[in-house]
């Protein structure tokens, strides 16, 4: 397993250049999620229009380059989407992340650019960083204002 | 180590066709400890129920994580880090399934039986216990089961209630009925006497508790090694054993607790790995397990147990079909020789048996015993009032393995008439 | 395993004629672990303080109490456990000497460092402290050392008060004697910060302590395997370590308590071994150190812990002046490289270092070294308080032991520079 | 080493039959011995007369061999002695039973029968045993009214 594929070159980019990296005003949804064990701190916040879509998402916080590039990717990727949506992308991103290591096929499609977090579920002790940033999503969603962590 | 598989291969036609007969000299291979000399004779071993032997893949489970995997867990990135925390964690979905328990995260792991008693003793009694309140616990509980809660008690004012026996060493459970109807918070009781090896209905003591509205914690300690423990079939709320009477290493314990129960509890220790977030200004938890295992735990020693749970579960039914057999030997061995009486005899008994011999007291008996190659238990075994519940000091107690055999029985027996008639 | 003994026959002059000169190779070859390959590359291993690796002797001492002497300890009149219960107690008088303790029975054992500053924490609390009264916890603390206290404190009402550091990362002394006036009942610090590896000055923190009437507690962790410990030299009322931190097994602790002290406190948790008599009418507790060890304890951990001191002690000073000439040339080295800070550099440090790098977060720079071959710990150590003093969410720790080479450090710090170059 | 040795005929006879297994009318100490490893209880009583020495002394409890014939033993030895000389034969007794097995001189000198004790200490686990009796002496002497164990 080659450095390169848990840092593809999408995630350096997004680790040094995050997009949504701000505060929401207004936001209808938020949640603070803490990776515990590395120290890790996310904020998320976000509003969903009048159609139910997310109308803007943003995060802030310290993280690894893999937790940034996930917080950012992510912001992307749900833009625009409903909360049904949202879900079943967690849902998928979480079973891409998670998967074990010796799986013969991991389902992919649908997934986008956050296919470029393949690479993670190779290296145990990171999943967590990409996950992160997806349960404080969905906690944000489902629970309204809550805490999450990801020990 | 080769084994001699000389009853399997002595086909003699005895043995089911369909069944695999247990084949006890090949498990006698596989415990080093058994092979050697005491005072000049061959180790006859009958005091698994104080720690048990541990086979040579337990040994060498143990010396490969500081041999290879020599690592702190959870922490760490690296990769000795992670090959440990995987071996540990897997343990844990081990466990899970090999008591039943319907998540890996109702599984705590502890120092031992001691220290998980205490760990709920300590927080049960917290949450739930108040001045005034009582909380029951059965006369014929190890020490581990009883002080715990007298201290736990003290400190909110509540009260231990014991539940008595009957003349046999047996829960009475009319008086358990009776004592349920003053509604105690808790009632706390063993699967497995360790004393008398008399095994409590379980299930009908926890069904009986929930319907009073109480918790329920049952030691089995002494049940996981010689019987097949399901707690979701018990319908327990809390369970605990210790590794090292289960062919595992010692220093390691288990606590099970039902998840909705583990979540309403405080932590107990503080320090690393059970926090969230660790300020002056107030620091916040983690989630169970992890709440309750706070430092470094016995890595070794929780990978080695997930090994002797392994071994246990591969020899199967067979296994406990055997232990019972050396058992119910040497009960009826043991009624013969006069002046032995047992202590505690039941139907309902499994991996022990306790004695006295009229005149000699325990004590003798275990330096003589010990001088003939034989090694068991003298004492009170940690069951003080159950000792007094049979008006005895101390007894003789002969415990079993999946490594005895009826002719450690024999040892045993005349071993015991030779001590008879050295006090003669 | 025979040691190629280089830098001896090298004969090149360089050792003083009178000093042997320390064999790294030679050490090296007693462990094990050190001698495999992670990611295709030779194994460095910089994370000793996380848990020390272990030397072959001290991983054969655990084997042989399973497969030879394996019993139960105290209770039993037969000869295995006598063997045991001899090896177990003579770690006791052993680890008195090793520390300095004036008695074996001011030496109890625990399941680590974390269960013995717990053990502390509650009785402690119990038996000297009253609502309002307060607590100080330096904010270098482990975590270990800091929530113990707060869950015991919370318990009677009793305030823990941090003691500040200074921008370094030392604790302020001018701070500490100020809190001093306010009468605090306890002060608990730590002899060797496990983050930045700072050593206390501990004779000096005690000797206030005592002054200002307060009891002293200190957690020795990190110093027990890196500096000569004596207990009385620093004046020190309580005294705690982990085994598997100092080449000994995981699962084992150590308390030392002055015995006038010891004597005073309430037991901690109760079980088997800890008591006098048991009865539901009242309990009576033994004396110390047995009063603090309920239940079967980690008898193959303390024996190996046993080992490990000896160890250690043979290795002699040698080994100490050599890991300081480690630490020393890998604070030399990272210092040289761009983007890399020192976290809590001190004169007065041993075992550790921590570092930042601009711009890449310690996780990240955790993953490649991992790759490198590279063992080293990220994160906050456990350590949030120091973490937040020093205003960084984690560091890079490299921490050494007595197998630790200039060479291992060359190849962390090759590791550091491509890790820069990675995420330019 | 023969088990004859621990249990020397002095000691089974004195175990069969106990001398001074009595309690004491009116006695001027009394102490409480227990062996919390094995269950054993011991009470002891006794009487100094006005001139310093022992007059009378008994003893009660359940115990084994060795702590039987220990107290037997004990209370014969130390009758018509003065609490000095007691003292000194405690420290005489505890010295032999307590010598490291390997020890090349043990002193007997002035034991007498007690010497009988003298294979004990080849049996580490049964020490206590033989030292109860003895223990529980020392408390009834120096401390008053009190409670000993041996572990
Ligand atoms: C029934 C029972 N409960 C609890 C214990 C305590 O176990 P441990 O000493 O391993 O903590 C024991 C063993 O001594 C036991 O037999
Ligand atoms: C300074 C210090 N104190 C306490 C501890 C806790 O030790 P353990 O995890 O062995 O209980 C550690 C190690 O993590 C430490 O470094």
């Amino acid at each position: 397993m080659d450095l390169g594929e848990l840092y593809q070159e999408l995630i350096l980019d997004h680790n040094k250049h995050p997009r949504n990296f701000k505060r929401v005003a207004e936001c209808t949804h938020h949640a603070r999620g803490d990776n515990p064990l590395c120290g890790d701190k996310l904020s998320l916040e976000l509003v969903f229009d009048e159609s139910g879509r997310v109308r803007d998402i943003g995060f802030q916080g310290v993280g690894c380059a893999i937790s940034r590039a996930s917080s950012s990717l992510m912001t992307e990727a749900v833009k625009g989407k409903t909360r049904a949506e949202v879900l079943a992308l967690f849902d998928l991103f979480h079973r891409m992340a998670t998967a074990p290591m010796d799986a013969e096929h991991v389902e992919m499609a649908g997934l986008g650019k956050l296919e470029a977090f393949s690479g993670v579920r190779e290296f145990p002790m990171r999943v967590k960083c990409a996950t992160l940033a997806w349960h404080t999503l969905h906690a944000a969603i489902t629970e309204g204002d809550s805490l999450v962590t990801t020990e | 180590m080769t084994a001699e598989q000389s009853y399997e291969d002595a086909g003699d036609g005895l043995a089911h066709p369909f069944v695999k007969p247990f084949d006890v000299q090949k498990v006698r291979n596989d415990f080093p400890a058994l092979h050697q000399t005491v005072h000049g004779k061959p180790l006859v071993y009958l005091d698994s129920a104080a720690t048990s032997l541990k086979p040579s893949v337990v040994i060498d489970a143990v010396a490969s994580v500081y041999g290879r995997d020599c690592a702190n867990i959870h922490r760490g990135v690296h990769l000795l880090s992670a090959r440990a925390t995987e071996r540990f964690e897997a343990v844990r979905t081990q466990v899970a399934e090999h008591i039943g328990a319907s998540s890996r995260s109702e599984i705590v792991f502890t120092s031992g039986a001691t220290s998980g008693l205490n760990l709920l003793a300590s927080t049960l009694t917290q949450a739930h216990v108040r001045s005034g309140d009582r909380v029951l616990v059965s006369m014929m509980e190890h020490h581990s089961n009883i002080v715990p809660w007298q201290l736990a008690c003290e400190r909110v004012g509540a009260m231990v209630v014991p539940i008595p026996l009957d003349k046999a060493g047996a829960l009475s459970l009319e008086a358990y009925a009776n004592l349920l109807d003053t509604k105690p918070k808790i009632v706390a009781f063993t699967h497995v006497s360790n004393a008398t090896g008399i095994v409590n209905p379980v299930q009908k003591i926890a069904a009986m508790a929930r319907d009073a509205g109480a918790l329920s914690v049952i030691d089995g300690t002494q049940a996981v090694p010689h019987l097949e423990v399901n707690v979701a079939e018990i319908g327990v709320d809390f369970y605990v054993f210790s590794s090292h009477k289960a062919y595992g290493p010692n220093g390691v314990g288990v606590v099970y607790g039902h998840k909705a129960l583990l979540d309403a509890l405080p932590p107990y220790q503080g320090g690393g790995d059970m926090i969230r977030n660790v300020s002056f200004s107030g620091t916040t938890f983690a989630d169970p397990p992890t709440r309750f295992e706070a430092g470094t735990p016995n890595i070794s020693g929780v990978i080695g147990m997930g090994v002797a749970l392994a071994y246990l579960r591969n020899l199967g039914s067979d296994a406990r079909v055997h232990e019972k057999s050396v058992l119910n030997y040497a009960k009826t061995r043991l009624r013969e020789l006069p002046q032995v009486s047992l202590v505690g005899d039941s139907e309902h008994q499994v991996g022990s048996v306790s004695f006295v011999i009229e005149g000699v007291h325990p004590h003798d008996v275990g330096t003589l015993l010990d001088k003939a190659g034989v090694a068991v238990r003298v004492g009170h075994h940690c069951t003080q009032p159950l000792m007094e519940h049979f008006g005895v000091p101390a007894t003789v107690r002969a415990s079993f393995g999946v490594y005895s055999t009826c002719d450690d029985v024999d040892r045993l027996c005349d071993a015991v008439n030779a001590t008879v008639a050295f006090f003669r």
